[in-house]
């Protein structure tokens, strides 16, 4: 993404943040974003009882996950009113589209300022003023800009024929109801927010693997308020403060006979990126090629480049990288079809 | 007739047919292990090409023809009686285990050999892609590399067998079975191949099509010259298509005559059978 | 001879003596040397797809570890390293790799393509004119020409050793009847020396057009599918395409609103067409303003 | 015709029956020499079809050959030769009309004698005309009437200008004087003609020999 990397101020907060967030103390490891994609495997945000299912299942994700799904579905259940664009700050937003965007593009914590190469030196601060990570986001907050406020990229794209994507009803909520195919757009996409994240990457790899052209348009990080109606006076008030990651790519795709886009969206509790971006590549694929879709078939090429962790999870990811070269061209190339 | 007609035609045909282009020399092939009390591979037909010992299948057991330029050989019989392991060895996809097949004197290879099967998709063609791509497919295998020559004898060859312009564009999954069947005859008529297979090709076609197909057909083997084996259990599609016809019975040839003589005076009894069970 | 102090047998061994404990250009030697004759295979064989042992990088598969691994075998303390990410110097994973390699390598860091040496880019040709002893490293996300129509990599293989790309001409040929022009935008297949087919990673048109016959070698490295292809200097290289609709770049909507230019290649940036390579607008730029 | 290739149809000790049925025919000879017809008469179920299809391949008879001879250049026993070649005289030498037809059911009639005598169509368009059933010739043959799918088949056995003619019964199926004008146009070009019918047929007034088939037998009548 362009949020350039000149030395600033802006940049050195950023890498500050996300190093603070690694240095982790010697016998306690920092599992923030394990819970984080706990969470959102559970269907609900309340990292401290993800770290406690993770404790009690000692580190077995899986397993913690079902230990929440149980518990939550014993917790009484009220009603969250719908979250309105104005009520999500958006602390993080990238476009590998375009290099400049209209709202501005931003690192927040960026995970790929993370750096992969394991540090075995101890010299970082005391553990203990390690600030809880999400009440410190949480607070700086106050001047970020509105979901509502800040303008979607792909309202830019208009020279591209593309996909209709179905009317958004709105989705019923998996651990409540029994949701039975055909899904409708909204209710699969609930389902899926909620899907395992390794299989979610890996089927988003397939599908990238044999695509033409994919684009990641938009990547917000926001904390959404989520507010409810008051018990006694009905006036909806902030109940909590749940970050989610939210991705809009396009696919390449048929538009009746003729070379076109196909928009996917995907959105997921927490800040594990690449469980939003594969969401949003598998939306975008159901709606591409129509009847035209290729069988998929498990031969031991597909199944090995399916399984291999970091090579799905990095060419994932790896739609963050700027693709404005090749979009440009997609899109030149799709006017020029459209046209003749 | 002004000129004498018969003097000067004495002259053109000789009297007995040319080099036959295809020749097969008994031909055997068993699916399965086999095993020595296999049936006698030498021995009479005995009712049952399935070894009741190691239960292999003879599909096909000393099967030798001959099939000359602008010949075509209807090959009938009910099914499992061997016709389509004749046509996958016919057509390299199967090497027989014993026996041979020479086309023009050498061994067959792929390039000499075209197949138009029952249903284009299974004939490795490319549903998703135009019917005019399908059989520009060959010319590009063939070196072509120019657009407005490719697109031109495509379109050529796929009016000629009734397909309209404005649909050449269209998947092959979109056109009806008739109309996927006169794709792969434009495929053959690309480059005339030495042999051309055809398989079951008005099978589970409704009648009005079938006739249309079968006049195209008619049309394509006669244009192209080359040996054409047509097997179907259609036996009124062979009799149009085929001068001659061999029947096949549990993998062995039980008769073999020009079309007329198999359908009117049949001699084996498996062949009276499958003549007098035709719905006149 | 009297044994003197242990003589170190291997290059490692050496750097350990002189106080430099972790490999040079941080790969260990086995990796380089691998890489090394990686490279050289490829130069050998034009276009072909060369397996090299990829090894895990500190920088995601699909981030670039290929072209890494190729500019980290190659480097030396007197080279001077450029990388790039869609002709920007400034994205956060062009700027990890340029650290990681200056720091590794102890050698000198630019963003001016002129100054560079070894020059590693994502998707992109510097549209600078580049010199003989200049050398090219392109990042490669699918090496395969034929993944899409091939979709088996046995198959594939079988196709480029006998040569015979008819899938790739049919699917050409499928898109000029149906939408008049190829499907492809970046990526665009090319013939190399007229036979082999090679993917040139997702470059646009507008660079596929600028392959032939470069005075600089251009080495493609793909980590995630560990493949390395190489273009020898003055080799052909000719995008896949019928001899009657040759491949035509792409055309921008406006001039760049930075340095004019109308003849580089360009992309929208908040409804204002600017160059895609920073540096090559940089130096048009200086060259106008006095 | 020049005396060059002289054809004739020598048939010998032909007989045939089927199954339990009668014999039909008992060691029946004739030879037909080029620039003849050969006339064979009959009541109706007499065996003449089964002679005409014995004499064309389409009958295996019991015993018995027929010997197709064509000057110098050889001759062949259709009872004897083999698939290829029997296939073979019948598509380049032998015209016979046996009331057997098979065509793609949507040709056009004149396309399909043209097709039957390898020859064009515009000819094939006349040949419809001396029968006076050109006005059948643009019909699909699929949907023509059984006697005229016979005319039409019964025009393109006489326009393939053959040497050797077999025909069955053809003053039946076209008005007799053209059909007997034809005839003896062939006769007159060299061609060896073979053909029955009935016992008061017209064609008995070009025939070089006439034969009566009974009970089997053909008795020959002095000219």
């Amino acid at each position: 993404m362009y949020a350039s990397m000149h030395e600033n101020d802006a940049l050195c907060a950023a890498r500050a943040l996300a190093q603070r967030a690694t240095a982790g103390p010697g016998g306690h490891a920092d599992t923030s974003m394990l819970e984080e994609q706990v969470c959102a495997e559970a269907g609900l945000w309340e990292t401290t009882a993800a770290r406690r299912a993770l404790d009690q299942s000692r580190g077995d994700a899986a397993h913690a996950v079902s230990m929440l799904r149980v518990w939550a579905a014993t917790q009484p259940h009220v009603q969250a009113l719908p979250v309105s664009p104005d009520d999500v700050a958006v602390v993080r937003r990238l476009s590998s589209a375009y290099p400049r965007i209209p709202g501005g593009q931003w690192l927040g914590l960026a995970p790929e300022l993370i750096s992969r190469q394991l540090n075995w030196t101890d010299d970082d601060g005391p553990a203990a003023d390690r600030p809880e990570l999400t009440a410190d986001v949480t607070a700086a907050t106050a001047d970020a800009p509105t979901r509502a406020a800040t303008p979607r990229v792909r309202d830019l794209i208009d020279i591209a024929a593309t996909v209709p994507s179905p009317a958004d009803g709105a989705g019923d909520d998996p651990a409540r109801t029994v949701l039975t195919p055909p899904y409708s757009r909204a209710n699969r996409l609930a389902m899926l927010a909620r899907g395992e994240t390794g299989a979610l990457v890996a089927l988003a790899a397939l599908i990238l693997g044999r695509r033409q052209e994919a684009v990641m348009v938009e990547l917000t990080v926001g904390v959404a308020a989520i507010r409810i109606s008051h018990p006694r006076t009905g006036l909806p008030c902030a109940a909590a403060e749940v970050p989610v990651t939210e991705v809009e790519v396009v696919l390449d795709a048929d538009v009746d006979g003729r070379p076109g886009l196909a928009t996917g969206w995907g959105a997921s509790l927490g800040r594990v990126e690449r469980r939003a971006i594969s969401l949003a590549l598998l939306d975008g694929a159901m709606q591409a090629d129509g009847e035209l879709r290729e069988p998929l078939t498990l031969d031991e090429q597909t199944v090995v480049a399916a399984t291999d962790g970091p090579a799905t999870n990095g060419f994932v990811e790896h739609l963050r990288l700027p693709h404005y070269a090749s979009f440009a061209s997609y899109l030149a190339n799709v006017a020029g079809r459209t046209a003749s | 007739m002004t000129t004498n007609a018969v003097a000067d035609y004495n002259d053109r045909a000789p009297l007995v047919p040319p080099e036959p282009v295809v020749s097969v020399r008994r031909l055997a092939h068993r699916f399965g292990s086999g095993c020595d009390r296999c049936i006698d591979l030498t021995g009479e037909a005995a009712g049952t090409n399935r070894c009741c010992a190691c239960g292999s299948v003879v599909a096909v057991y000393d099967a030798s023809f001959d099939i000359g330029p602008h010949e075509v050989l209807g090959v009938v019989g009910e099914s499992g009686s061997g016709k389509t392991t004749l046509l996958r060895c016919l057509h390299l996809d199967l090497t027989p285990d014993s026996g041979s097949i020479s086309v023009g004197g050498q061994a067959i290879n792929r390039s000499t050999v075209v197949m138009v099967h029952q249903n284009a998709l299974a004939a490795g063609l490319y549903p998703r892609l135009a019917a005019e791509s399908n059989v520009a497919e060959r010319l590009l295998g063939g070196g072509a590399r120019h657009f407005g020559e490719i697109h031109s004898r495509a379109a050529e060859l796929l009016n000629e067998l009734g397909l309209q312009p404005e649909r050449h564009t269209d998947a092959l999954m979109t056109f009806s079975g008739g109309m996927q069947q006169r794709v792969q005859l434009a495929r053959a008529l690309v480059d005339p191949p030495q042999v051309l297979l055809l398989d079951e090709p008005t099978t589970g076609l409704d009648p009005s099509v079938q006739a249309d197909l079968l006049d195209v057909m008619q049309r394509v083997t006669e244009a192209l010259g080359s040996a054409s084996v047509v097997v179907s259990h259609d036996l009124a599609a062979v009799r149009v298509l085929a001068s001659r016809i061999v029947v096949l019975h549990h993998g062995r040839i039980v008769e073999e005559g020009i079309a007329e003589q198999v359908l009117e005076d049949p001699q084996h009894p498996y062949t009276q059978l499958l003549v007098s069970s035709r719905l006149t | 001879m009297t044994p003197g102090p242990q003589r170190p047998s291997t290059v490692a061994a050496l750097a350990a003596q002189h106080g430099r404990p972790e490999a040079y250009a941080y790969l260990d030697e086995d990796t380089k040397r691998n890489v090394r004759r990686a490279i050289l295979k490829a130069l050998a064989i034009p276009g072909w797809q060369v397996p090299f042992a990829s090894r895990e990088m500190p920088v995601a598969r699909g981030w670039g570890s290929g072209g890494l691994q190729v500019t980290l075998s190659l480097v030396g303390p007197n080279d001077v390293v450029k990388v790039i990410d869609q002709g920007d110097d400034h994205s956060s994973n062009a700027v990890g790799m340029r650290k990681l390699i200056s720091e590794s390598a102890g050698c000198a860091e630019t963003t001016s393509t002129t100054a560079a040496t070894i020059i590693q880019s994502r998707h992109r040709i510097p549209e600078l004119d580049l010199r003989a002893d200049q050398l090219l490293v392109l990042q490669v996300p699918h090496p395969e020409p034929l993944r899409r129509v091939v979709p088996a990599d046995v198959a594939a293989l079988v196709h480029h050793a006998e040569r015979d790309y008819t899938p790739a001409w049919l699917d050409l040929y499928d898109a000029e009847a149906r939408i008049g022009g190829p499907r492809t935008a970046a990526d665009h297949p090319v013939l190399v020396d007229g036979a082999r087919l090679m993917s040139p990673s997702p470059i646009p048109r507008y660079d596929v057009l600028r392959l032939n016959r470069r005075p600089h070698p251009i080495l493609l490295g793909a980590g995630r599918r560990a493949r390395l292809t190489a273009l020898p200097p003055y080799i052909d290289v000719a995008p896949l395409a019928f001899e009657d609709s040759p491949l035509d770049p792409e055309h921008a909507g406006a001039p760049c609103w930075r340095c004019g230019s109308t003849q580089t290649y360009r992309v929208l940036a908040e409804r204002r067409w600017c160059c895609s390579d920073i540096d090559a607008c940089r130096v048009r730029l200086e060259a106008t303003t006095p | 015709m020049t005396g060059s290739a002289v054809a004739e149809i020598a048939v010998a000790g032909l007989s045939k029956r089927f199954d339990a049925h009668p014999v039909v025919l008992d060691d029946v000879a004739l030879s037909a020499r080029g620039g003849g017809l050969t006339l064979i008469v009959g009541a109706p179920g007499s065996g003449k079809s089964t002679f005409v299809r014995c004499l064309t391949g389409v009958y295996r008879p019991d015993a018995g050959g027929v010997t197709y001879r064509l000057g110098g250049r050889g001759a062949v026993d259709v009872t004897t030769a083999d698939a290829r070649t029997v296939a073979w005289l019948r598509a380049h030498h032998i015209a016979s009309f046996d009331g057997l037809l098979a065509a793609a059911p949507r040709l056009p009639a004149a396309v399909v004698a043209a097709r039957v005598a390898r020859c064009s169509r515009p000819s094939a368009v006349a040949a419809l005309g001396r029968f006076h059933i050109s006005s059948l010739a643009p019909v699909p043959i699929g949907r023509l009437r059984g006697t005229d799918r016979l005319t039409v088949a019964l025009a393109a056995a006489l326009l393939a200008e053959r040497p050797f003619v077999v025909l069955d019964e053809p003053d039946r199926y076209a008005d007799p004087d053209s059909v007997t004008r034809w005839v003896r146009r062939l006769t007159d070009d060299g061609a060896a003609v073979v053909a029955t019918g009935s016992l008061d047929s017209a064609l008995e007034s070009i025939a070089t020999a006439t034969g009566e088939l009974r009970r089997g037998k053909i008795e020959w009548r002095r000219p």
